[in-house]
């Protein structure tokens, strides 16, 4: 090994592959989906469906960049629309809950379908509630054992691709549930919840800020009963140890942030790229060249602003592929992976809106992109933890402390 | 002597319009936002409080009251409310105070008068124009002489287009330096196009076109100050952008109380404890800012740099502080339910808006 | 009243007086006192001692803009050299904590030196121990009443002027300590000590950052007797309300805080000013105008920078003006003091490190004054609570909650 | 394929190098600022690491292994164990490295042995000068051509200047383009004034000047590139940025874990443990683009754009660091019985320094 910042040749087609999907599939609907909030972007998942999916990006367990081509695939797609990136047809963060801590046979039966021929179809993770937020332990929601089925109660909010994943036939969502409230962490469960299922009701779509063509979707589950060999991971409570995070099954969905948080820092530096690279565009436009080696004392401040932009912007990407190349040969990434999302989310909500004022007016008006960038950007800052879960995780990592040492 | 205590006039007038604020403008303001409309019934009860025409010259029916610290602390408290609703009631001192100031007596008599009725009418100013490089000091919008007329070429954005006005005051740079014209809104050749834009959405705002528009010679405001106006555009701004701020910082204090993770209030945590008391140490600072460049405009000196440094600093501050509102509502923060995010959009707005109200 | 930005005539005065005081007394002599570390600028001493005590600052109780005239002094002479300023000969915090919490008798036995023909004396308050820091609660410093005399024993650090109030006559030390470990605060007592007391001894003077020329010392307490009527305040421990303060000696020197630091954010202000003037004066000697209606599109990054240090820097000066307002006018002002004691502190701290910057390598060098300013200015934002006491103290105002619930 | 370890034979560089930070700088670091002075046997220990000679070519008594790459890892280590020591234990890399890139057959012969040998021997280069506008790549100092001589007037400063070396490498704007030359230290006309600075105390720079000082044409690097070398410079110092960052950050950071305040160490408090993991987040990115741009040098390809971005990253970063540890310390950062209050006083010269070491 040795440092090197040459990506191999299947990550530079990757990117060229999701750059083309990206300025053909998406950009040309970006701002119409946008517009009509929760309206079902067919096109893209169609065009996803069909093309997307097969493309150079998914499988990363290869060789070459390995997981760093999955990051290079989501900035590419988020430079296109992080909105649609969101609402592809993948089995996302449920499937990768199933695929950490799933068995070989439950891979098999809920991952299928994302590999058919069949039609579109989504996977989704159902974590967070009305009074939790960021704190998984306080999750309220019950699974009871009653026969051969787990029954599910509770109300599960800020599902995304909720709506898609449970209405759409030979989806799922990956719903987390106490079997023992007293139990606290130990006593808590992820469950594979097949589309369809009775019980499981969508009650509402939420209206955001920004990423309008992502669905977030509330769910309710009311005596929503699946089979006991949905459950992932043990069903067994290991109550004597109450530092331990419990079995593979908690353990697992808590890994999958290990994964997705690099994605995640990864579709946020592409929303950021998307402003960076539209704000250079209309400045060689108006005839203001950014130089990299004009003396201090000339410098312009909107070339100041956009020298900042861009290492902050790419200061975030190499955070980003460190963890995921972490990721790759298998070393613990927790703490980059944290890094790498608190960089990402602040550094990119900053170039976003810094993008809108350097513009000036026509920036603010809904005619150009930025405005929009703008607020999907924000999303990053607060979604898989928010900049404030990530920096408490990073300082627990640096200075050796447990979660009851820092709160 | 220094003070920072408003007059006890000044401290009814907050009052009132605070209240006005809390009970009429916020539970109207989400609705509005999503309407992409103002509600109307609101600015006619608004017009009665008589904001704008108590600082009109008693001559046309004001209340001779000219003063730039009321006029700032009554935008902190209407924004507090809503923008986009606080620029529509304040709409008329678009019109009014350039015309007041410097317009002719004629022009006076003609547009005063109006606005100080029974009726809510609404006025109309275009400074800004729809450009990268759009500078309010050197409009490349021009006014050309022609015989006894005036002809207008250029574009504007950020002109508040509320039904129910008639004239729009304009920028343009003429042979003899830049100056501000009465044009009628239904002039030859002047097209205004709706506006959509991130934030501010409850008010009508539109992009305008001139393509030789002609106007009597007349119509020149003659002694207008342009530099002057767009300072005074300013402060006003500024002064919105703090109420804007409190609002967001109050929402996300409130908030922060009542929302609990990990067995407490979330407000107990340091990073979000911290986070609040800084918004607040922010708020305060820049309100203070502002306040000086009012008092300067009031004392009839030149606020230039007060209201430069005053703009500058309410612009960043409305930004900072609405982007760490919506961090700390977390997932509530992002979603529409809550009005954070929409602080977020108005805010961003600031550093462009430049003259879209007057104090 | 009404909202208003004139300075009463007094103010404008003290203002002039000084500083003329700044530039002919201060300046001068800035430097050397910065590389002679701990000599003892004896020019300076006499110099205030004989002109500037008698200047146009002192006394605010009366009218115009009363506390504000004082903040107006602390800015002006610290634009001059706020070590220097550090060191003058006055009661200082010592004094303020006999003001406020002392008895008639103690107020004209103790203070009256500073209004005396007599040669210069100082005052000076011992809080910090090495152990406590920002903790008053955890005082380790013991008195001990035997007989008619209070036995102190105790470690005191970071004493401000604490070499000149304890060596030169006349001079106290005021010092705090507990009478009752178990008591917690309440036990917490403060004690005007003598310069020159038997037991008080003078360990070192820190070396430091910047403010060379103010003395930092360790006192060492050793069974230090003073009289029974030294003690500020009552002797009373009141043990069963554990929430509140304590008697009057102990909230009198915590109010000293409120007028404190008001002087201390206007110290801040005074320092950045400097280095905002010389910044201001340096560009425009190198043909750069600071435009303040420049088109946003063709304003130098340097010039930006400019307007922000500006804006940062006067709006930390009004925070301040304002709290000395309030504390003129009798009203509470703790929430409005630790606003402008953290605003002026991180303000100028960044004020004057980007003063280095923009004025390039020659900045650097210590031929310049503004790299000393960079130095000199970092103290306000630790001394008199950190920047993070002082949002602790906002935090707890603006949220309405105890130190207990906010900590 | 991107990859983020460094070979296994930079490891052990690096290993190697960390402990001498750590063992043999760092206890020296106080006592060598205070004094203003460089501790010299320390020099020639670090001398026998060869750590500027294994990138010379073999055929000079070098090892012949020249990485950028190696070069900021180096860089970075050294300057956590002191900036002034690693700026010195590094100085024969500013006459080596553009003499072996760019010079001459006989300025090679010249210069590289003596720097190969058993004795330390420090290098000097001359890119900044004193001036407000100072510009690296547009040098006001200028070589003039007569006759077969290059006669060169001006001024620079932070130039180290420690004892035994014997020439200086300046650059100067010659009427085909700036280029660089070889000039005595002893050569007429060339004055050498001590500078006294806020940081890098224990570094002994000069500020020269340069009065019709005549060198002979040979004296010309005639290859140089002057634009390739400030932006080698700039990503060594940013190496060395880091460096200082990770000391200030890691001495806060074990302060606060010990400091106890309120009944429980002071890092147990949020404002402190996320300033500490901001502090990581930082230093970590800003040492990820210091990387990319060594590994673009060694990939002889263009690294304008990745050595600027780095230079002002590790700058900003380096100081937002160091202020951040003085203020975790609260008193204690202030006094000088703990290093960050040096950190921060160094850090602050990174924005200007440009070339003070290369890679």
């Amino acid at each position: 090994m040795a440092i090197s910042f040459e990506p191999a040749q299947s990550t530079i087609d990757a990117r060229e592959f999701y750059h083309k999907m990206a300025v053909e599939q998406m950009r040309p609907i970006s701002r119409k989906y946008d517009l009509e909030e929760h309206a079902f972007p067919q096109e893209w998942v169609d065009s996803y469906w069909k093309h997307g999916r097969s493309g150079p990006g998914g499988d990363w367990s290869g060789a070459n960049d390995g997981f760093v081509r999955v990051c290079v695939q989501a900035e590419e797609l988020c430079w296109g629309d992080a909105a649609l990136y969101l609402r592809m047809p993948t089995a996302a963060l449920g499937g990768s809950a199933v695929a950490a801590a799933g068995t070989q046979e439950q891979k098999q039966k809920f991952l299928a379908p994302f590999q058919g021929d069949g039609p579109p179809v989504w996977g989704a993770m159902a974590i967070t509630e009305p009074q939790a937020g960021s704190d998984a332990a306080a999750i309220q929601a019950t699974a009871e054992l009653d026969g051969d089925e787990w029954v599910l109660n509770g109300n599960k909010i800020f599902c995304t691709s909720g709506e898609s994943a449970s209405q759409h036939e030979g989806g799922f969502v990956v719903v987390w549930a106490t079997i023992d409230r007293k139990a606290g962490r130990a006593g808590i469960k992820s469950f594979v919840v097949p589309a369809g299922t009775p019980g499981m009701k969508l009650i509402g779509l939420e209206k955001k800020l920004g990423i309008r063509a992502s669905d977030t979707a509330t769910l309710l589950f009311e005596d929503c009963r699946i089979p006991r060999s949905n459950l992932l991971g043990s069903a067994e409570v290991k109550k004597h140890d109450p530092k331990r995070s419990g079995d593979k099954g908690f353990k697992g969905a808590m890994a999958t942030f290990d994964a997705s948080r690099p994605i995640v820092a990864a579709m946020a530096v592409g929303v950021g790229r998307a402003s960076l690279d539209f704000v250079k565009e209309e400045l060689a436009r108006h005839g203001y060249e950014v130089r990299y080696m004009a003396p201090r004392t000339e410098l312009r401040s909107i070339e100041r602003d956009v020298l900042e932009m861009e290492a902050e912007l790419h200061a975030a990407r190499l955070l980003t592929w460190r963890a995921a190349s972490m990721m790759t040969h298998g070393k613990p990434n927790s703490l980059e992976a944290s890094m790498a999302k608190a960089k990402a989310g602040l550094a990119v909500t900053r170039i976003t809106q810094k993008a809108v004022e350097i513009l000036g007016p026509p920036a603010y008006s809904k005619k150009m992109m930025v405005e929009k960038w703008m607020r999907d950007a924000k999303i990053n800052d607060i979604f898989e933890g928010t900049q404030q879960i990530n920096q408490l995780i990073v300082a627990r990592r640096i200075l050796n402390y447990s979660s009851s040492m820092l709160r | 002597m220094i003070d920072f205590e408003p007059t006890e006039e000044q401290q009814l007038i907050v009052e009132t319009v605070r209240q006005f604020a809390e009970s009429e403008i916020r539970p109207l303001a989400r609705a509005a936002n999503e309407a992409g409309k103002l509600p109307d019934a609101l600015l006619s009860q608004a017009h009665e409080l008589g904001l704008v025409a108590n600082a009109i010259d008693e001559g046309f029916g004001g209340g001779g009251e000219r003063s730039a610290i009321t006029g700032v602390l009554v935008a902190e408290e209407l924004a507090w409310g809503d923008l986009s609703i606080a620029l529509a009631i304040l709409s008329p001192s678009l019109t009014a105070f350039p015309v007041q100031d410097h317009g002719s007596d004629a022009q006076k008599q003609d547009l005063l008068p109006g606005l100080t009725g029974g009726q809510f009418v609404p006025g109309a100013l275009a400074v800004v124009e729809p450009r990268f490089d759009s500078d309010p000091f050197r409009p490349s919008t021009t006014a050309r002489r022609d015989a006894d007329d005036w002809v207008i070429d250029g574009a504007k954005c950020f002109v508040p287009w509320i039904d129910g006005g008639a004239t729009v005051l304009v920028s343009a740079a003429a042979d003899d330096g830049a100056g501000i014209f009465v044009v009628p809104r239904n002039a030859k050749g002047l097209t205004a196009e709706s506006e959509q834009n991130m934030g501010i959405d409850a008010l009508p705002t539109a992009e305008l076109s001139f393509e030789a528009v002609r106007i009597p010679s007349s119509a020149r405001v003659e002694g207008a100050d342009l530099v002057g106006l767009v300072h005074r555009g300013r402060v006003g701004l500024a002064a919105m952008a703090v109420g804007v701020a409190r609002a967001a910082f109050e929402i996300s204090r409130d908030y922060a109380k009542e929302r609990e993770a990990f067995g407490s209030p979330i407000a107990t945590k340091q990073a979000i404890a911290f986070k609040l008391a800084d918004m607040a140490i922010e708020i305060d600072g820049a309100r203070l800012l502002i306040w000086e460049a009012a008092w300067l405009f009031d004392q009839g000196r030149d606020a230039t740099r007060a209201a430069t440094l005053a703009y500058q600093q309410a612009s960043k501050v409305a930004l900072d502080v609405a982007d760490a509102a919506v961090q700390v509502l977390g997932g509530h923060g992002y979603i529409r339910d809550y009005l954070p995010e929409m602080h977020l959009r108005n805010a961003r707005g600031f550093a462009s808006f430049e003259a879209l109200t007057l104090v």
